[in-house]
């Protein structure tokens, strides 16, 4: 390539320092701040996603802390109401649309789609680009919602409330979720064009690795989903400012219709979550029992029906708003329909795993932590697609267990997961695999001292959202409190080793895994600038393990 | 802080052991299927861990009696709890014809309850053991979620709408009333007590302290409201005699003000009744011409109750006489909001 | 998954100059393009979605109103904005015609033809907004509540307005803001709040589905007239026109979101006599 | 996976365009026409399927989707696939609002 001689002086003086080795890629070709900030190259834009939503995680893991610390004690001590409301609703929002959505789909996408199919880059990379400024607006103007002084609202954004009563910066935040949705919409719009159109010759669909299925299934819930949450904030928008009843039943509008608008999208959001983290698990778990994944064709229609079906439930939400009791039927029937898709990817797992030659390195260690949680999750999903329980489980915390089992179980394990596994290609750096399995152990154990008891708390009839409670709950809370500890450690651990690793860590092969998608077996660790020296051309289904070992061993 | 731990709610109405049942099911059926899953990842784990660096194990790529049958009995499963959850559901939602009537009205941040029998009271519900109770809900702002996890039951209280509910406690005793929607600050303040009581104790509560009956409060916003102007029951009326019309099927004319097919009736429940008030021009009786004022911004949704209590307790020649301190419709006017405008 | 073997690609070199260095063709460049801009336009279908759903269900649980409401509208406006549209669609369609022949020069002319018919459409809209607003039709913070004198405006112009056209006079004056607060006696007053409210509604869907559409427009001038000055440059052939492709196709987009507005907000309440 | 099924990109005649103009006037004439009819409860279904062959006609010639890959005809069926289900299952929680349990 022209560009080396042209880059090597700076390469050589930074490459050093950083104790690099001596190839060009894309970490080190080079070292401009310019270079980082307008770079239209995927890997790197994965990278500036990576930095942002660690910093939001931060800020959404310590509203958390302040939530947990609160609900301590049956009265309102640390916090009062009005703080409390707004740091629940900070947290949800910054957790959801500016932390789980865009992790795995944002940052391990972004990475790993273009390096997965075999292509130099996605199909649009300055729209790319331009996704990622859109994120970093949206940020940004959320952020200042907050800091003028929030938003009380919860994240739900429930009308009347939220376009007649609350006094809190509701249409900041609105205009904050607006610009990041589109760069939700524009990011699943790339992958979705990038997989259809760039992929390497040889890559038919059923060669594709499972997480890209994922990637590309949670894009068209993007592309489908995240408008109507837009036109829905804009119409709430509208009706604050002017005063018009759109929502309001004083003034002729109908406060469940924004509830069927908000989930049309909310649901389905939730599949933008855990979608990709399902991905994840089938790529670790065939790297790690070095074995093809049991029904791939099902594993990845699955994902498909999941993203499909999830358009169809969402009126779950709304059981008790008193709304036709023949929809609610139908709602929960269809509701159903979510679960067998998810059960089948948890078997076929299962069976991958049977008669596989399984090592327990971080990655794997996070993915069985993944599976228990997101089956405790989808099993509780259960209690609430059935009417006659959900009636007295909605609004309690049942509901927030359940949801966090899913979302933190689910799409937060499986982002670590992903993390970990990938970690040695996108930093060309191994990280400590003590505290890494060591990570994964906590916040596995931590996570369940959180989260499992306030099921029971649920059940018991604790409403969410409550900042004070009768002091029947508090011994549960007081458990929940004390699971928050050992969960956050858990989580602050990676942040403390993996940058170490960045710098400090040893020297990654391009294969450390012994993983068989074309990011392990094609391009080194971490990969040139445009990923492939030469086109890959692909022969055979995804994770071909068997079949090699014919030198090796015979059996 | 230990003293008072539960790990299971009360069980005080009849419908709550149907639900615990239920969910009892549910959570077997639950924990085997994670007992199974985290057995055989365990397992698997165990017994296929890395025992050799260069061993490639056998391929398996699909098995179709066993992919089926993990899907078909998980189907199952779902069906069998989609249809008792729906039995349970029908229980919850539909109330005995035989229901006694109370009314709540939430808002930011209490509970008001009023009994037909006059009885009002806040944050505080006081109901006879062993008798359906339907409660009619309604909310003066924001939505907010009327829920008794004794009972097991829970129903979102909309503005502009009734929504209800309805119970029949098995046990003496006091239980919570929590607001479980998020209804803004005061929101974990928003919470009531039940109070069960025997049938005796609640007639001796009932009659102690009663101003007068829901009804009879009504009867003089009924006057005062200048309702009976117009609604006299009599031949000089120019709008509908509302004697018994309550729950019965009513022939109406327009609809919004535009005619419509000759014979559509409507059905005469609190709702009707609460939307006539407030948009006379609706749903507009047959035969009469739609000359009634809008009663909103004029009656508080308490007062509302109690009117429609009165329509409905309004038999056979019960509609009280014109009085001379009935004034002139214009009293409505004068006010009205309307005059504000500029 | 392996690739076993690989094949040498000469990076930088025999490129076209319109191809994207992570492309390997023009075809799959192009392809790549068209198939964003539909995928673009499935987003917006669902971004009008959302408010065709709250129109699906406020013209469900209040028909008669909307009916009426409806009846306000302007339809030789409408009518006559919807055949700007479609001659607009149609010279969109010529321009795109013209690239795929590398006629540069007339589809840059199309273009800007088009942007032409765009203005007319926005200027026939300012000016029934203009006459919308006159009548007390636009939705404000003062029409809230019981305030409902703006809907009795409205109606009363519209019966002044039929009046002045009974008596074969094309000018009608505006009714007198006075005269209409005095009428305003809610004790005789049959359509009260509530019509008010229903009728609001119907307007406020009404400005905010043609305002979006309007936005949709200005966004679509921006665009044409880019992409015009790049054709009259000779920016494209044969070989490469997907951008005057893509903003064709955005285009024809706005073009169908018209097409079913026109019926549903003007032709509503046609049948009830105009 | 580089290059896909070549699709035509042969420009259309120009009689199809007049030709489609021409349909989408008349279209447009006769759904005036048909709003000014009192077709009572078939009024919007008549308009809107007059709206929809009008919107077929602009999907099908002046977007070129008689000449476009499958995939962008996914989309199209995608969108219409979706719309419905949003207005659908909305409608079918407030029409059956007042049947009786």
């Amino acid at each position: 390539m022209a560009s080396v001689s042209l880059e090597s002086e700076t390469f050589k003086k930074f490459a050093d320092v950083a104790g690099r080795d001596n190839d060009v890629n894309y970490l080190n070709h080079d070292h401009s701040i310019t270079s980082w900030l307008f770079t239209l190259d995927h890997k790197r834009i994965g990278l500036l996603y990576l930095v942002t939503i660690t910093l939001m995680f931060l800020l959404g893991g310590a509203l958390a802390g302040a939530i947990r610390l609160e609900l301590l004690t049956p009265k309102g001590d640390f916090l009062t109401a009005d703080t409390y409301n707004k740091a629940f609703t900070a947290h949800g929002i910054i957790m959801l649309f500016f932390f789980l959505i865009p992790s795995i789909p944002a940052v391990l996408g972004n990475f790993l789609v273009p390096l997965m199919i075999g292509a130099k880059d996605v199909a649009f990379p300055r729209l790319n680009l331009f996704s990622y400024y859109l994120y970093f607006a949206g940020s940004v103007i959320a952020l200042t919602a907050l800091l003028l002084g929030g938003v009380d609202t919860g994240w739900t954004f429930y009308t009347p409330f939220s376009s007649t009563y609350s006094n809190s910066y509701v249409i900041v935040m609105a205009v904050g979720l607006f610009v990041v949705g589109f760069s939700s919409i524009l990011t699943g719009l790339n992958f979705i064009i990038t997989v259809h159109r760039m992929r390497c010759p040889g890559l038919t669909w059923f060669r594709l690795p499972l997480f890209i299925w994922g990637i590309y299934a949670t894009s068209v819930v993007q592309l489908l989903g995240t408008p109507v949450i837009a036109v829905t904030l804009g119409l709430l928008g509208v009706e604050r400012t002017l005063g018009v009843g759109i929502f309001d039943p004083r003034l002729g509008g109908d406060p469940i219709l924004f509830q069927h608008l908000f989930w049309f999208y909310s649901h389905p959001a939730v599949y933008i979550m855990i979608l990709p983290s399902l991905g994840v698990a089938s790529e670790v778990i065939a790297t790690f029992s070095r074995k093809n994944v049991f029904g791939y064709h099902i594993i990845a229609f699955s994902s498909i029906a999941i993203a499909v079906f999830g358009f169809i439930v969402w009126a779950h939400h709304m059981f008790t708003t008193g709304m036709s009791p023949y929809a609610a039927m139908v709602f929960s029937l269809l509701t159903f329909s979510v679960a067998i898709p998810s059960g089948i990817k948890v078997f076929s797992w299962l069976a991958t795993m049977y008669g596989g030659s399984i090592s327990f390195d971080t990655p794997m260690i996070y993915i069985f932590g993944f599976l228990g949680l997101f089956t405790i999750g989808g099993m509780t999903g259960l209690f609430l697609s059935t009417l006659g329980t959900d009636i007295h489980l909605h609004d309690t915390y049942f509901i927030v267990a359940h949801f966090h089992y899913i979302m933190v179980g689910g799409a937060v394990l499986g982002y670590m997961a992903g993390l970990h596994y990938w970690w040695p290609k996108i930093t060309g750096r191994l990280y400590s695999e003590f505290w890494g399995k060591l990570s994964a152990g906590i916040t596995f154990i931590g996570f369940n001292f959180t989260f499992f008891p306030q099921f029971i708390l649920g059940y018991l009839g604790m409403p969410r959202r409550y900042y004070e409670y009768p002091d029947e709950f508090q011994v549960l809370n007081v458990f929940s409190s004390a699971g928050a500890t050992i969960l956050a450690i858990g989580y602050l651990m990676p942040l403390v080793y993996m940058p170490y690793s960045f710098f400090f860590g040893e020297k990654a092969n391009s294969n450390p895994y012994g993983g068989s998608t074309l990011e392990w077996t094609n391009t080194t660790s971490p990969p040139s600038p445009h990923n492939f020296e030469k086109t890959p051309v692909v022969t055979e289904e995804p994770y071909h393990y068997h079949g090699k070992e014919a030198a090796v061993v015979s059996h | 802080m230990f003293e008072e731990f539960k790990w299971l709610p009360e069980q005080a109405s009849t419908v709550a052991p149907e639900v615990d049942m239920l969910m009892l099911f549910i959570v077997v059926v639950t924990v085997v299927i994670t007992a199974v899953v985290a057995a055989l990842t365990l397992g698997f784990a165990i017994a296929f861990r890395r025992k050799s660096e260069s061993y490639i194990p056998a391929p398996w790529f699909g098995n179709i009696p066993l992919e089926i049958s993990w899907t078909l009995i998980p189907v199952g499963i779902c069906l069998v709890m989609f249809s008792w959850g729906v039995k349970v559901y029908s229980n919850i939602v539909i109330p005995p014809a035989d229901a006694m009537e109370i009314y709540a009205v939430g808002r930011q941040w209490m509970w008001k309850i009023q009994h037909p029998e006059g009885q009002r009271e806040i944050n505080a519900l006081h109901v006879p053991i062993g008798r359906p109770v339907k409660v009619t809900l309604t909310s003066e702002d924001v939505i907010h979620c009327f829920s008794i996890p004794a009972f097991r039951i829970k129903q979102d209280v909309v503005p502009g709408r009734y929504s209800s509910l309805w119970f029949q406690a098995t046990k003496a005793g006091t239980y919570q009333l929590f607001c479980s929607e998020y209804c803004g600050t005061e929101h974990s303040r928003m919470i009531g007590k039940v109070i069960v009581m025997e049938e005796a104790d609640y007639q001796k509560w009932l009659s102690e302290g009663a101003e007068s009956g829901q009804a009879l409060q009504g009867r003089k916003l009924y006057t005062k409201l200048q309702c009976v102007t117009c609604h006299t029951g009599n031949a000089e009326a120019k709008a509908p005699n509302l004697e018994g019309i309550y729950r019965k099927h009513i022939p109406i004319s327009h609809i919004d003000g535009v005619k419509i097919k000759d014979g559509t009736k409507v059905f005469a429940d609190d709702s009707y009744i609460r939307e006539s008030i407030l948009y006379p021009n609706a749903k507009v009786a047959a035969g009469w011409e739609s000359i009634m004022p809008t009663y909103q911004g004029l009656v508080t949704e308490e007062e509302l109750l109690q009117v429609i209590a009165y329509i409905k307790s309004l038999n056979q020649g019960q509609t009280p006489p014109r009085t001379e301190e009935t004034p002139t419709p214009a009293t409505i006017q004068n006010k009205s909001p309307n005059k504000e405008v500029n | 998954m392996s690739a076993t073997n690989e094949i040498v690609q000469d990076h930088g070199q025999h490129h076209h100059k319109d191809l994207a260095h992570h492309f390997d063709t023009l075809e799959q460049q192009h392809d790549a393009n068209t198939l964003g801009m539909w995928a673009f336009l499935l987003t917006e279908v669902l971004f009008f979605g959302g408010l065709f759903a709250a129109y699906t269900i406020y013209r469900y649980k209040y028909s008669a109103m909307f009916e009426e409401a409806s009846n306000h509208l302007d339809i030789t406006l409408g009518a006559t904005n919807t055949v700007i549209l479609i001659l607009s669609s149609l010279t969109m369609a010529l321009a795109v015609r013209c690239s795929q022949t590398g006629n540069s020069l007339w589809t840059g002319r199309w273009l800007l033809i088009t942007i032409a018919f765009g203005l007319m459409f926005l200027g026939v809209k300012f000016v029934e907004w203009k006459h919308d607003y006159h009548i007390h039709l636009m939705p404000g913070k003062d029409w809230s509540g019981k305030d409902y004198w703006h809907w009795q405006y409205a109606k009363k112009a519209k019966d002044m307005e039929t009046e002045a056209h009974k008596n074969g006079s094309a000018e009608h004056s505006l009714p007198d803001r006075k005269d209409v607060l005095a009428d305003n006696d809610p004790s005789l007053g049959v359509r009260g709040i509530q019509e008010s409210q229903q009728a609001r509604l119907f307007f406020l869907l009404y400005f905010c589905m043609t305002s979006l559409h309007a936005l949709h427009m200005l966004v679509g001038f921006v665009l044409i007239g880019i992409i015009a000055y790049f054709a009259y440059q000779g920016a494209y052939s044969p070989e490469y026109y997907s951008p005057v492709e893509n903003i064709g196709l955005y285009w024809h987009f706005v073009d169908i979101v018209w097409i079913f507005l026109f019926p549903l907000l003007y032709l509503l309440g046609a049948h009830m006599g105009h | 996976m580089a290059t896909t099924e070549h699709s035509t990109h042969q420009p259309a005649p120009l009689s199809l365009y007049l030709a489609t103009f021409g349909m989408l006037m008349f279209l447009t004439i006769l759904t005036i026409f048909a709003g000014f009819q009192n077709f009572g409860m078939w009024s919007t279904p008549i308009a809107l399927g007059i709206a929809g062959v009008k919107a077929a006609l602009v999907v099908v010639i002046f977007m070129h989707g008689y000449s476009s890959s499958p995939l962008t005809w996914v989309i199209i069926l995608a969108s219409m696939f979706f719309m419905t289900i949003m207005l659908g299952l909305m409608l079918s929680d407030y029409m059956s609002r007042g049947w009786a349990m």
